[in-house]
């Protein structure tokens, strides 16, 4: 019996439901030097935001218990050159692209996806509204009302589907995924990082020069899940889990909680051949319980009432 | 074909060096025949619970049976957990991970400076050396510790025939005192004809890197920073140049040129 | 050097910073098994409500990464039972006697308040708004006027100091504990349990027959902190920490973000005298680095600027 | 004093039992000479990431050198984390833990009915009988499995000198079938005067529960539950009670009389 592990998420086809996190995998040209990129569902390249950033000066990570704690401070090229120099990069790879775009005010995100409107090879955006690291950021991941407009102004420019990532430090995450449907979001993402912070007993310093950073890895998984299973029944568009990630089975609990797809982030750097583990794994769960689609198991969760 | 692998290994032999310092040797490793000296690789330390991998640099491969060899310092639990490791027990590794040395040119004298842990890739790049053609005996190799017990595996480099020096801050054994001393003599004598390569502590990697600058000597050293990857994807190794901006010690490293990288 | 471990909440004197925290620890006779309780700086005893309540249906608990998911249902003997038959027990010991109070409306932690206000025994009482596991319970932990409230009714009928428990399922938390500030708390602690989610690919059901539970355990210390660290910069009150604590080590990280003394929960669970461990282990930390009391720590982070 | 103890012990042997059953042997434990049968210890296994300790019922113990003995089977990471110690390892652990068993009045027979790995407490508890006078072949000791391969450590129970019956699902080894037949006949055949003790899976459990329920045939077993503290703090191991209410297998258990619990 044949196995197959696409899903289609906002009309785009994904070989299998499995994408790398945006800020984990940088714009995929390290990972190409240990697998075809061509074996991803999707790849999600780092946060852009309108002009080059340097990113916060080092400790920028930090390991915790079955996690770690990042403020890598958005550093990347930039629009201009991930366009020029980027995106090129990913034209030889046979999987879905996705842009993730990061900006301080909803211009930006604006300004950006304008740009990448006239790029065939940026498949979708991910906006990035939550980056804990960033302060003027963190408006938008926390106000239903900011983040439905600036959904909106985006979907105005950029003509592919777009889809919300959502940071998990608010009270209601299912308010703020509802206002990006209404905004015209075609999925949302997530969980983005938990806020954290570790300190260092002998200097008395935080272990991040950002004092504070983004907690992700195996820890935050419960949280991502309920999330996700909280999210999923409040919006009818497509779900992309994200959150502690590692295994087929991680996979496939985030795919019985709604999610249509996931994206693998921290485990990308203890296990940096994860993605192909798991469509391996992923089909012989299918096949052991007699499954020939991925598609059977989203949303499949019996909650007990 | 993928340039860097992630493998599962076994643990061939463990030796107990002393004083805190074991030698790991492991196998079947695909990329052993393609090993640069100064690349490492990151090891999953089972069962200690640390969550990213460790990175030690490569002390020595062999091609014919695919086994590479590291050594290690116990320093922390992850560590102290590899050094608990017996012979079958199995490693995830990825690699070979990082960039390499440039080689000498014909007419200089490569001194290598090795302090403490910065041993290993020191002497992979001696054997290097002398298996593309420098004989031994022109080869400097300092290497440097706090005590006697820094010093280890001194009869491995004995045997590759370089002139050997070696320092102990406390005079315990060889020359007492940094192992600055003796280089800046050395650049003083063969002034123009030395190149030099080093690694160790970064105090030890500061005082060589001003040493070069002052004296324009040409030469690189090996760097060290705490890798959540290893590959380059995370951003989290990164280290100030001097030129401004940040480099990745995992990726564009660990190998950088005198005066790149600000100290 | 003698090493004073001593601190000083709200006037009440603690012999170490040391507390067990509640729904972890029972009502003490059980680690009374395992070490005398007077080894402890206080226990916080499990939530009590009005009446008795027998708990959700097992499965209660799940494994997760470093950490644990819990829906016990606020299983709990009520309050008539609580002063009959538990606080007597706890007379015997020399410590703080913290009784934690949980409620579906602001009425009941009056009730159980103004009971508590004739027990000697209860030194001071800690509000648990926060428990995730209670639907109606978690109006109060996410509402600043609510909580503000409710601990202004509360101070009205408890003579002792009270302790405010916060939720970290928040946006903001500084808010609720500046709210909780307001309405006279002497002291808040955080943070309660992350709502988690964990599910059995096999059987398609979560783990917990609530579906969600708490999220508690090493996992969640950094998330922890960070909040502690961000309250300590809005709130004059004392702070209790709570969240992941195993170790003296992870004690000092706490102190050093502000807390002036911290809660042990799941950790009890692993390691049951924790407690034991971490006040030895923290007076060798402090003579090791020549202080002479652990109140020389409380707040002394050195944040990056 | 403390009843319950949490202390570092040394694996002093581990035997593999093979198909997956391994014995462990641990000490010093401080309270050896204090177990009684059916009680279990909370095992702490290292480095293989789980977070919980794993409990295991006490097999066996030596009052005079302080170790005892547990069997476990490899079920999942925890136990094949276990399965890899060596000896000289180091173990946590943290017991005596739940209560026990009644003894038997004299008159009565006492059957003793194992499954699986609920074989190490009524072993234990067959051998605490004999040791309070009663004879060895008065007891009757059913021990059943799925296969062969699931009765282990047959050697040991036998020596005891007790009636043994043995059963298999499949017939490999013994009776073929449930070992609830051969127990159907004991209680006809010595109806009023025996005592039950059953330790083993859920399914077996329940039918031996009903079968003592509906025979009025007095005894106990032993139950299982998940359990995050072992110590009764948690309220995590609990099960309901037939009159209402949970019960904590950890502390109030895992001893139950029949009847007592809703399985
Ligand atoms: C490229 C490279 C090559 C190395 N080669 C060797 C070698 O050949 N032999 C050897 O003994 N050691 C080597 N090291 C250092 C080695 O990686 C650390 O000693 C080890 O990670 C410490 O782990 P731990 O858990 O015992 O210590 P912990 O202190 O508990 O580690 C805590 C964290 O700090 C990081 N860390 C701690 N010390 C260092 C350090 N000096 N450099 C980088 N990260 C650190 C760890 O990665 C970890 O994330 C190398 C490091 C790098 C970056
Ligand atoms: C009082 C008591 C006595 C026991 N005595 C023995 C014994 O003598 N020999 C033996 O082989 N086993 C015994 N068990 C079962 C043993 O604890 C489990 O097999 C073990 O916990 C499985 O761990 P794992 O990590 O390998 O499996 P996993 O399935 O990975 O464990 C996952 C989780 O489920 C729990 N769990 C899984 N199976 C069981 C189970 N059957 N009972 C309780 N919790 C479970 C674990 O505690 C853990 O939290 C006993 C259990 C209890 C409660
Ligand atoms: C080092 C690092 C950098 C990250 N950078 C970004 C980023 O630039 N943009 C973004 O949307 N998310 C970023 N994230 C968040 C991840 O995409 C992901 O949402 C989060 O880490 C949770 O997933 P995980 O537990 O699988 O890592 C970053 C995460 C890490 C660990
Ligand atoms: C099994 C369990 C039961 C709990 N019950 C309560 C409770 O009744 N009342 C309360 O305020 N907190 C309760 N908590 C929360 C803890 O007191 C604590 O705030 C939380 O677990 C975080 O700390 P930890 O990581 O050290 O466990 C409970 C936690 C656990 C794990
Ligand atoms: S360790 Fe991740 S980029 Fe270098
Ligand atoms: S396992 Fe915690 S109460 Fe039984």
């Amino acid at each position: 019996m044949s196995i197959d592990l696409s899903v289609n998420i906002a009309g785009v086809e994904f070989k299998n439901p499995i994408l790398t996190a945006s800020g984990t995998c940088g714009y995929g040209e390290e990972l190409a030097d240990l697998f075809s990129l061509s074996r991803l569902g999707g790849i999600v390249t780092k946060s852009i935001t309108v002009k080059p950033r340097l990113g916060h000066p080092p400790p920028r990570t930090a390991e915790t218990e079955s996690g770690m704690l990042n403020a890598i401070g958005l550093a990347n090229v930039g629009v201009d050159e991930f366009i020029e120099k980027k995106l090129p990069f990913l034209e030889k790879f046979d999987t879905v692209v996705v842009v993730n775009v990061a900006g301080a005010k909803i211009q930006e995100y604006v300004e950006i996806c304008t740009r990448l409107a006239d790029c065939p090879r940026a498949d979708m955006v991910e906006l990035n509204f939550s980056c804990p690291n960033v302060e003027e950021g963190m408006g938008i991941a926390t106000s239903a009302v900011l983040a439905e407009r600036a959904v909106a102004e985006v979907k105005k420019v950029f003509g592919g589907p777009v889809i919300a990532k959502l940071s998990p430090n608010v009270t209601d995450i299912a308010e703020i995924a509802q206002a990006c449907e209404s905004g015209g979001a075609d999925a949302v993402s997530l969980i983005n990082t938990l806020v954290g912070m570790a300190v260092d007993i002998e200097t008395f310093r935080p272990r991040l020069t950002n004092n504070t950073g983004g907690l992700s890895g195996p820890a935050i998984k419960p949280v991502a899940l309920a999330m996700v299973h909280k999210v999923y029944q409040a919006v009818k568009i497509p779900i992309v889990g994200i959150g502690g990630i590692a295994t087929a089975d991680d996979v496939i609990e985030f795919l019985l909680c709604g999610a249509a797809a996931i994206e693998i982030g921290t485990a990308l750097f203890v296990e940096p051949d994860t993605p192909v583990k798991i469509a391996r794994d992923l089909k012989k769960y299918l096949s052991k319980n007699k499954f020939d689609s991925v598609k059977q198991l989203i949303g499949q969760l019996r909650i007990y009432s | 074909m993928s340039r860097i692998v992630v493998e599962d290994v076994s643990i061939t032999k463990i030796s107990d060096l002393k004083r805190g310092y074991f030698r790991l040797n492991i196998a079947p490793f695909s990329k052993a025949a393609k090993v640069k000296p100064g690349q490492f690789v990151h090891v999953q330390i089972p069962g200690c619970g640390v969550y990213f991998r460790r990175a030690f640099s490569i002390y020595n491969f062999n091609a014919a049976d695919g086994s590479i060899e590291i050594l290690f310092k116990v320093v922390g639990r992850g560590t102290a957990c590899l050094a608990k490791c017996r012979r079958g027990d199995r490693l995830g590794i990825v690699g070979p991970l990082g960039n390499t040395f440039r080689f000498p040119l014909k007419k200089e004298t490569p001194v290598l400076i090795a302090g403490g842990v910065g041993f290993p890739p020191m002497y992979l790049l001696a054997v290097h050396m002398i298996e593309k053609g420098f004989e031994g005996e022109r080869i400097v190799f300092l290497y440097g510790g706090n005590t006697k017990d820094d010093l280890v595996d001194i009869s491995r480099i004995r045997k590759l025939g370089v002139e050997l020096i070696l320092t102990t801050m406390d005079g315990s054994y060889g020359q007492k005192g940094l192992i600055t001393e003796p280089l800046k003599r050395i650049i003083d004598d063969r002034c123009g004809k030395v190149r030099l390569y080093a690694c160790g502590p970064e105090g030890m990697l500061q005082a060589v890197d001003t040493l070069a600058c002052d004296n324009d000597v040409p030469g690189q050293m090996s760097l060290e920073a705490p890798m959540p990857c290893g590959v380059g994807i995370c951003l989290g190794c990164v280290r100030p140049l001097r030129e401004g901006g940040y480099t990745r010690v995992c990726r564009d490293g660990p190998v950088y040129n005198f005066g790149e990288v600000l100290l």
